[in-house]
């Protein structure tokens, strides 16, 4: 770079040069700020999503960008929202990648003192093999006065007022296949 | 600088220093008579701005635990309680009386103020006008910006605020490329001053600020100024006939002590009761004068010691 | 913050707000309907500014006082006094853009000083004075001490003109750091901002003058002790004028370190400039102590101002009350 | 659910939130709407602004009150008493919407002989039965004929084989359209509700006659054809024993003041979960199959059929539930569902009358149940009496939890109060504990249904990381391995496994299964493989498949309906092209009651859908929730069935006689009509009977769960104020997804409790200190908020206090504190076994709780102090059912 070019782009001779004497406007404009654009230009992609928290159903636009969400606001097109959120969905993002989620299986033995690791997939099948002898165990066909019940009153289910539909809808057939008939959650209204 | 002296309603380096690149003025309509005290504004915002969180600290100040702007808190929803009517007269919503159950002995009035204060963008600001570096300066919206980049932590902006708004940042500083050499003279802290941007870089690409987006309410309204305190006088209006109790609009006055606010208010009770300066003046005002008898000061300085010189023999 | 250790270090650090629960024991609601400042919370923010704030403007005033002694005492020929001089202001010039480096938040940034020149920053300006007087009169100590090098002759001119430059910005840089801090939004320092440079360049002499005098010989120091006394007493004068002017925003000189140190300050500065006068002029033992007692006394007045600042932000009343005032005199319902 | 669907025939809300802009007046009661639903309250705004006016009625000044016209402080749990002298009101100054009541509500019908009212057995209903201290039901039932409510207990008081009596058409026998007859709904009514004068409403929920005569004549004035008004309520009205019976009576003011079904005018439930509506619609509920049809109990209905006889309306819509259950069984169990095997009826599981989750945790208590799956819920701080809670959890064989964070619930083994106070230890603590990390919504698809029937869908917008999977990904997989060990067994049991449709494609190398498919699944297909485009179209011939039939349509066409988002600006404000409301895309439903029994709008103001005679359908701004070309001057054939038993000017199509009932001749197991009674625990005996509280709520007898003794008992005196639990805006229940979050735990950073000055004084609280809250069930500490808001209210003449307690902290997360639901008791609603947090008593002292050993001192002290003043045994004869 020549030497005028280095005073040019000093701010000092902005100043001057460019009709800012008080050097309280655009001569004290650093090249960042000039560039400066928003962060979500640079997104990937961007998912539309609903707010996780109440039953508003507040619409949210996720900003991705290399794989990661960068940002998560309102989006203006719903009729119901009209682009804003409460400080719970403001803060989606923050829960969503927050300092404490977790993100491993983590085990605790009968009368364990500590969590110790294991594998998603064991995980999957200790659980998978405790439902099977759980129920074979306390299976019961008919009540005691001899009425049906095909059912196993030794497993419950709790959970699902926070989760998709589609969710729902898997939880209850399997567990209803399966004779469980304690599936709850705190939809009590 | 003269006319800093006498504000003009206009900023000093706005529109002109711009040019053709120079935009309308954008700014904030904070109305708090439909604010729900959600603080969606004050997450928005740090969402966005990534600002760190600001401690853990319950005041007992009804429902505020953030207390004040600061380089961490870029809105802050004050709370205020207190033992008076929100309508003063019977209001005529056709027949609905809303004081008579108060003045039959009903329950005690009781009124639960909420606003969300934020950087007023000042059209004479104390921090931009004192900034040596030229970190702090006026956008191609009119608007009030601390640049990161240039900021060197000189803290001569933190006093020269009148609302007590900006602030240097004392948490750990991020991991950043310091000028070779430099990291011997760096500090643990972060060091620089922080504040409300008024979402430079969303206006730069054409979106509205992120607390203004999230209020559920529009208590926060953003739009250019002009259109803004058109709106808020129609506002102030309609509440008045209404009998709110101590409706104002407060830093919407071009000739106030700062020349108007980029970021005003509508309030319903006295400004300092928020924690706002009821009659905000910007430092510089005084400036050529105290210029003059710095001046003045130094001169005197000069002959006091040539005076030393002359007289006791020697 | 991953773990409550975390959280709690991050609680306890003092990152910018007040914090901590209201001292209130009542209804919350009985406060909010009496209060006049949000929960006695300040709106205007103290400063952030550390210690070595009080101590440049200290060294300040004595680079720029000595400058100008220096200047004054080549153009009497007196250069015994002259030298001294020049070496007093040399080194507190040395010492001010230290000490200011030293307090910012991003000192590797110093140089983002000289990015602009800014007539609205006190601070912006000072700090060109600062690089001008502080360049010159180095340039001319060093100069100075290394004259006896026969190879430095040729460099004289610039020596002179060194002198000369250093000479001109004295006055400035001992007053302009009155106007630094009268340019804010602290009340009891904007307030003042008819007293504030003044006072500064009042203090400057004094404690030049008794700077210098403390290391020349008594029968060359003479204008340096009458720049010691004269400049405390236009001092003194100056503190009481500005206390008493300022009326209820000054009340914060009755209060706490504002009052400790200006007590101090008075005391030191009225004992050691009698020693001075009375006593200066034969005993260089006197001149020594004297000359310690003003300087001593004169920083305590930069700490008292300094400290007032503080105060003065800390309590929302000094704020409040002077601008109702104003509106009520305007006679007009606030800012409508 | 009950409460909205026994009286109008759906258990959702009414109307969709942007329509509360058009309502004339707005009365939010049982809810914090402003707090909780911050950006469904815009709309409420909006009302406001335009001059409509906005009541909250609430035992605290909360940021809703701050934005009403006028707040009305009552005390808590006397909702019925203010709800029913509006009714009375109304009736006792003829201000009810004559036209509407008399053709579209059962105002007319003349009700049996049986029935007996409150007024006449002193607080009790016809067919109490004191042995089973529960209802015979059949007394309640109209005049010559037996009707199947469209929710509730709908099996109650039909024997398994047998449907409702038939003198078919849906009309009932005995009507008198003058509404004169003694026995006629609205005399009874009258009767009922004549003893709610205002004074009695003053003295009862202690506000002021004037302010609650201002908020009566309100919203009379806000009735008629021109004008509009709304209800919003939330779990401020449905967490009371009488819960049910709260919602019925705000029912049945909407129906009088003829404001269902019309622009602004709805009930409109606030639901405080993103999927709590649809967790009820596609129920993980004990007592219900998806789409609300009942679940088969342990009875032997011998069909499906006649199940389904025994337990739905044989006119209106439920009609075709046969159509719907068998659809539903080929979803399921697809070919192996067939006419020969009754479509695997007998694969499901039967259930018993109460099997919720609170008897769950008594079982769990009593080591019955030995395995748990927990999946976004919180029961150790979330649930009534958490200390019951986290010890039920703790006597488990294994449990699983799914979560974003380590809560509560994962971490009870070493970090509770119990283990704090040494009562249990790791040691002692034989639960095998998996914590399986769950995915945030912004990691999967899938749709959440919102609190207006509205089903929106969300895109995955990254993959989970690491061991993080959605409950998706967990159920299916789960199923595949259950499936894969059970593939080779004999036993009949295993066959409804064997044989379940359980393929979904997956994708992604987590092998992620498609949330679209099972959308599709719910959606339902014909036999050719089609998805089905409206529930009208679901055949009993096992020709047709539908997972949940109120959702048919969702997926019409071939298109996930629930993703669609066109901006509201390029649509009317019904919005009918954003996302999709059951059922069929109604967003208004009941909207035939926007026009007049001719089909006429009542109003050009209020104006929504009409009958169109040129195009002789109905049309209008929202799709019309009525068979579109039925005409208004339809009448049924004396033998018709289904929908064609419904009249063209019978507005509630899921009804058994088309009509909204002021009266519930069925559904309900507390009661045809509300009665006030008093919480659980209260400090007060009731007014008005009597019986003091709901005689069919479900106590138990749990030694984890004593009751504080209440008015009329020696001891009340020991617990004498009256706690109401509550969320924040800035927390979500108990606080799994906001107090882990720093952004949100640094705006309410500390459990705190809300007093009155007034109390303060009087238990020598100080602003700011500290306060330990005790009830026979535990103690918790929390910092001191004293402050205005919470009003004290005068009742009988006596000031009465009462303690705010938000319920979102708990042992873990960035911020911490007491949990408000240790202090609770697990005393439910009969109709949907719902807990009372919102009212019951407790004590309250400065300081801090005591630690150790030594808080369960305190608690166990002050219960043997209370049991020891109560008089006679340790424990009075409980009066009501107990579900142990």
């Amino acid at each position: 770079m020549r030497l005028g070019e280095v005073l040019g782009s000093w701010p000092l001779v902005k100043q001057l040069r460019e009709g800012d004497p008080l050097g309280l406007g655009k001569a004290a404009q650093s090249g960042a700020s000039v560039r400066l654009q928003p962060r979500i230009a640079s997104a990937d992609t961007v998912a539309q999503s609903i707010c996780p928290f109440c039953a508003v159903g507040c619409a949210q636009l996720a900003y991705v960008k290399d794989g990661k969400v960068i940002q998560v606001e309102g989006d203006p097109a719903s009729p119901i929202s009209r682009g804003r959120l409460c400080p719970k969905g403001a803060a989606s993002k923050n829960m969503h990648d927050g300092p404490l989620r977790e993100y491993k299986v983590k085990y605790r033995r009968p009368y364990g003192t500590h969590w110790e690791e294991l594998e998603l997939d064991q995980a999957m099948d200790m659980i998978a093999d405790r439902i099977v002898e759980t129920r074979n165990a306390t299976w019961q066909e008919t009540t005691e006065d001899g009425a049906p019940a095909h059912r196993t009153l030794g497993i419950g289910n709790l959970g699902g007022a926070t989760l998709d539909n589609e969710e729902n809808y898997l939880m209850k057939k399997l567990l209803t296949a399966l004779g469980i008939v304690q599936v709850e959650n705190q939809a009590r209204i | 600088m003269t006319d800093l002296a006498q504000p003009t309603g206009s900023p000093a380096a706005w529109p002109d220093t711009y040019g053709d690149e120079a935009k309308p003025r954008m700014g904030f309509f904070t109305d708090t008579s439909i604010c729900i005290g959600c603080k969606a504004c004050e997450v928005a915002c740090k969402e966005w701005n990534l600002i760190p969180e600001d401690g853990l600290v319950w005041t007992g100040e009804s429902y505020d635990n953030t207390s004040s702007l600061n380089a961490n808190t870029w809105r802050h929803v004050t709370f205020v309680e207190q033992r008076k009517q929100m309508h003063l007269d019977p209001i005529d919503v056709e027949s609905g009386d809303v004081a008579t159950a108060t003045r039959e002995g009903g329950p005690q009035p009781l009124r639960w103020l909420m606003e969300s204060d934020v950087c007023k963008h000042c059209t004479h600001a104390g921090c931009l006008d004192v900034c040596p570096t030229g970190a702090l300066f006026r956008t191609e919206f009119g608007t009030v910006v601390v640049q990161e980049d240039v900021c060197n932590g000189c803290g001569y902006c933190v006093p020269a605020c009148p609302f007590g708004v900006i602030d240097r940042r004392h948490l750990p500083r991020q991991a950043e490329d310091a000028p070779l050499l430099m990291d011997l003279l760096g500090k643990k802290e972060d060091g620089r001053v922080w504040k409300c941007t008024l979402c430079y870089d969303r206006l730069k690409g054409g979106h509205e600020p992120a607390c203004a987006k999230a209020c559920p309410t529009n208590s926060i309204q953003f739009g250019e100024l002009d259109e803004l305190r058109e709106r808020a006088g129609k506002r102030l209006e309609k509440l008045q006939a209404e009998r709110w109790n101590g409706a104002r609009l407060y830093g919407h006055d071009a000739g106030d002590g700062v020349g108007g606010f980029g970021a005003f208010f509508l309030l319903l009770d006295e400004p300092e009761v928020y924690g706002l300066p009821p009659d905000p003046v910007v430092p510089t005002a005084h400036l050529p004068r105290l210029w003059k008898s710095t001046a003045l000061a130094a001169a005197a300085m000069f002959v006091g010691l040539a005076a030393a010189f002359v007289g006791g023999g020697e | 913050m991953t773990d409550r250790r975390a959280i709690d270090e991050h609680r306890s650090m003092e990152n910018g707000r007040p914090g901590g629960t209201t001292p209130w024991r009542g209804s919350i609601t009985e406060l909010g309907t009496q209060m006049d400042s949000y929960y006695g919370r300040p709106i205007v923010k103290e400063p952030v500014w550390a210690p070595e704030v009080p101590f440049y403007f200290w060294t300040g005033g004595i680079a720029g006082a000595a400058s100008v002694l220096h200047g004054l005492a080549r153009l009497s020929r007196n250069h015994e006094l002259a030298k001294r001089a020049l070496v007093v202001g040399a080194i507190a010039d040395t010492a001010s853009p230290l000490l200011l480096i030293m307090d910012l938040g991003r000192p590797e940034r110093f140089l983002h000083m000289m990015r602009m020149f800014k007539v609205t920053s006190p601070m912006s300006v000072g700090s060109w004075i600062l690089l001008v007087s502080g360049g010159a009169s180095n340039t001319a100590a060093a100069l100075e001490l290394l004259d006896p090098l026969p190879v430095v002759h040729k460099l004289r001119p610039v020596k002179w003109l060194a002198e000369l430059v250093s000479f001109l910005a004295g006055p400035p840089l001992a007053t302009y750091t009155g106007a630094l801090i009268a340019n804010t939004a602290i009340p009891v320092w904007s307030e003042a901002r008819d007293e504030l440079p003044w006072l500064f360049g009042a203090s400057a002499a004094s404690s030049a003058g008794a700077a210098i005098a403390m290391v020349t010989a008594p029968e060359h120091a003479g204008p340096a002790r009458r720049a010691a006394v004269g400049g405390s007493a236009a001092a003194l004068a100056l503190t009481f004028a500005m206390e008493k002017r300022l009326g209820f925003v000054g009340e914060v000189y009755k209060e706490g370190d504002a009052r400790r140190y200006g007590r101090i300050a008075k005391a030191a500065t009225a004992a050691g400039a009698g020693l001075i006068a009375l006593r200066g002029g034969r005993s260089r033992a006197a001149t020594v102590l004297g000359g310690a007692l003003v300087l001593g006394g004169e920083l305590a007045l930069r700490w008292s101002v300094f400290r007032a600042g503080f105060q003065s932000a800390a309590d929302p009343k000094y704020t409040v009350v002077p601008q109702k005032q104003r509106v009520a005199e305007r006679g007009g319902g606030s800012s409508t | 659910m009950p409460g909205l669907g026994t009286s109008f025939g759906r258990g959702g809300a009414t109307d969709h939130q942007q329509d509360l802009q058009n309502a004339d007046v707005i009365t939010i009661m049982g809810s914090n709407m402003a707090e909780n639903h911050p950006v469904g309250f815009q709309w409420v705004m909006e009302a406001r602004e335009r001059g409509a006016t906005v009541v909250h009625v609430d035992p605290r000044f909360t940021r809703t009150s701050a934005m009403a016209t006028k707040h009305v402080g009552i005390r808590a749990g006397t909702d019925i008493a203010y709800l029913g002298g509006i009714v009375n009101y109304i009736l006792s100054n003829d201000r009810h919407f004559e036209e509407y009541v008399k053709h579209f509500t059962n105002a007319r019908v003349i009700v049996g002989e049986p029935f007996a009212d409150t007024e006449d057995a002193d607080g009790l209903f016809s067919g109490w039965d004191p042995e089973q201290s529960e209802y015979d039901v059949t007394t309640w039932q109209y005049d010559g004929t037996k009707v199947h409510a469209a929710a509730g207990k709908r099996g109650k008081g039909f024997a398994p084989g047998e449907g409702e009596t038939e003198p078919g058409g849906g009309e009932p026998p005995a009507e008198d359209w003058t509404l004169q007859d003694p026995r006629c709904v609205f005399q009874i009514l009258k009767r009922h509700y004549a003893r709610y004068t205002p004074e009695r409403v003053a003295e009862i929920c202690g506000c002021s006659v004037e302010d609650f005569l201002w908020h009566c004549e309100e919203l009379c004035r806000n009735s008629g054809r021109e004008r509009t008004g709304s209800i919003c309520y939330a779990v401020g009205w449905t967490q009371h024993t009488v819960g049910v019976q709260i919602i019925r009576t705000a029912a049945i003011i909407q129906l009088l003041l003829g404001n269902i079904g019309r622009p602004g005018g709805m009930i409109l439930a606030l639901r405080g979960h993103a999927s709590i509506q649809g967790s009820t619609d596609i129920p993980t509920l004990y007592d219900l199959l998806p789409g609300y049809l009942t679940h088969p109990q342990t009875k032997d209905y011998g069909s499906l059929a006649a199940y389904v006889r025994a337990t739905t309306p044989s006119n209106g819509f439920y009609g075709n539930a046969d159509a719907y259950m068998v659809s539903l069984m080929k979803a399921w169990w697809g070919p192996n569902a067939t006419e020969e095997n009754d479509w695997c009826f007998d694969y499901l599981p039967r259930v018993d009358e109460d099997n919720s989750v609170y008897w769950t945790v008594g079982q769990m208590l009593e080591g019955n149940v030995k395995g748990y799956i927990i999946a976004g819920e919180n029961p150790a701080i979330g649930s009534a009496n958490g200390r019951a809670q986290r010890l039920a959890l703790g006597r488990l064989e294994w449990l699983v939890v799914r979560d974003l964070v380590e809560i509560e619930s994962a971490s009870f083994w070493y970090d509770s109060p119990e283990v704090e106070s040494g009562e249990v230890s790791p040691e002692t603590i034989g639960t095998e504990v998996f914590f399986m990390p769950a995915s945030s919504h912004l990691e999967k698809d899938g749709s959440f249904t919102n609190t207006q029937r509205l089903l929106q869908w969300h895109f995955r917008a990254v993959e989970p990381r690491e061991d993080a999977r959605s409950e998706l990904w967990f159920y299916y997989q789960l199923g595949k391995k259950i499936q894969e060990r059970l593939k080779d067994s004999e036993d009949p049991k295993d066959r409804p496994i064997q044989q379940l449709r359980w393929n979904y494609p997956t994708s992604g190398e987590l092998e992620e299964p498609s949330a679209e498919a099972v959308l599709q699944e719910i959606n339902g297909w014909d036999d050719r493989g089609q998805a089905l485009a409206s529930y009208t179209l679901l055949k009993a011939d096992g020709s047709t498949s539908c997972g949940c039939w109120i959702y048919c349509g969702v997926y019409a066409g071939g298109t996930n309906m629930a993703a669609r988002r066109v901006p509201h600006w390029e649509q009317a404000y019904v919005a009918l092209q954003w996302g999709w409301a059951w059922p069929s895309n109604r967003h208004l439903i009941y909207n035939r009651a926007s026009a007049d029994p001719e089909g006429k709008p009542w109003s050009e103001r209020k104006r929504l859908v009409w009958w169109d005679s040129e195009q002789a359908k109905w049309v209008g701004y929202d799709t019309p929730d009525f068979e579109a070309d039925k005409p208004p001057s339809f009448r049924p054939q004396p033998d018709a069935h289904g929908p064609d038993a419904i009249g063209g000017d019978k507005p509630f199509i899921m009804q058994a006689d088309g009509l909204g009932w002021l009266y519930a001749p069925q559904g309900l197991v507390d009661g045809p009509l509300p009665t006030h009674y008093e919480p659980h625990e209260s400090p007060f005996d009731n007014p008005l009977y009597d019986q003091r509280a709901n005689p069919a709520r479900l106590q138990n007898d749990l030694a984890e769960d004593p009751s504080n003794p209440v008015a009329g008992e020696g001891g009340s005196d020991e617990y004498p104020y009256v706690v109401t639990t509550y969320r924040l805006t800035e927390h979500h229940t108990a606080g799994g997804m906001t107090r882990f979050t720093p952004y949100l735990s640094e705006l309410q950073p500390q459990m705190f409790v809300e007093v009155h000055p007034d109390l303060a004084a009087e238990r020598g609280l100080e602003h700011g200190g500290w306060a330990t809250i005790v009830t026979a069930r535990s103690a918790i500490e929390a910092r001191v908020m004293v402050t205005d808001r919470m009003r004290p209210v005068t009742v009988a003449g006596k000031v009465h206090h009462q303690v705010g307690l938000p319920y979102h902290w708990g042992q873990r997360g960035l911020t911490t504190g007491g949990a408000a639901n240790d202090l609770a008791h697990m005393t439910i609603e009969p109709n949907v076994n719902i807990q009372e947090v919102k009212a019951f008593t407790c004590d309250i002292r400065p300081g801090r709780r005591p630690r150790g050993p030594k808080l369960t001192e305190l608690v166990a002290g002050k219960r043997a102090a209370a049991y020891a003043k109560r008089d006679g045994a340790e424990r009075a004869e409980p009066e009501s059912e107990r579900w142990t």
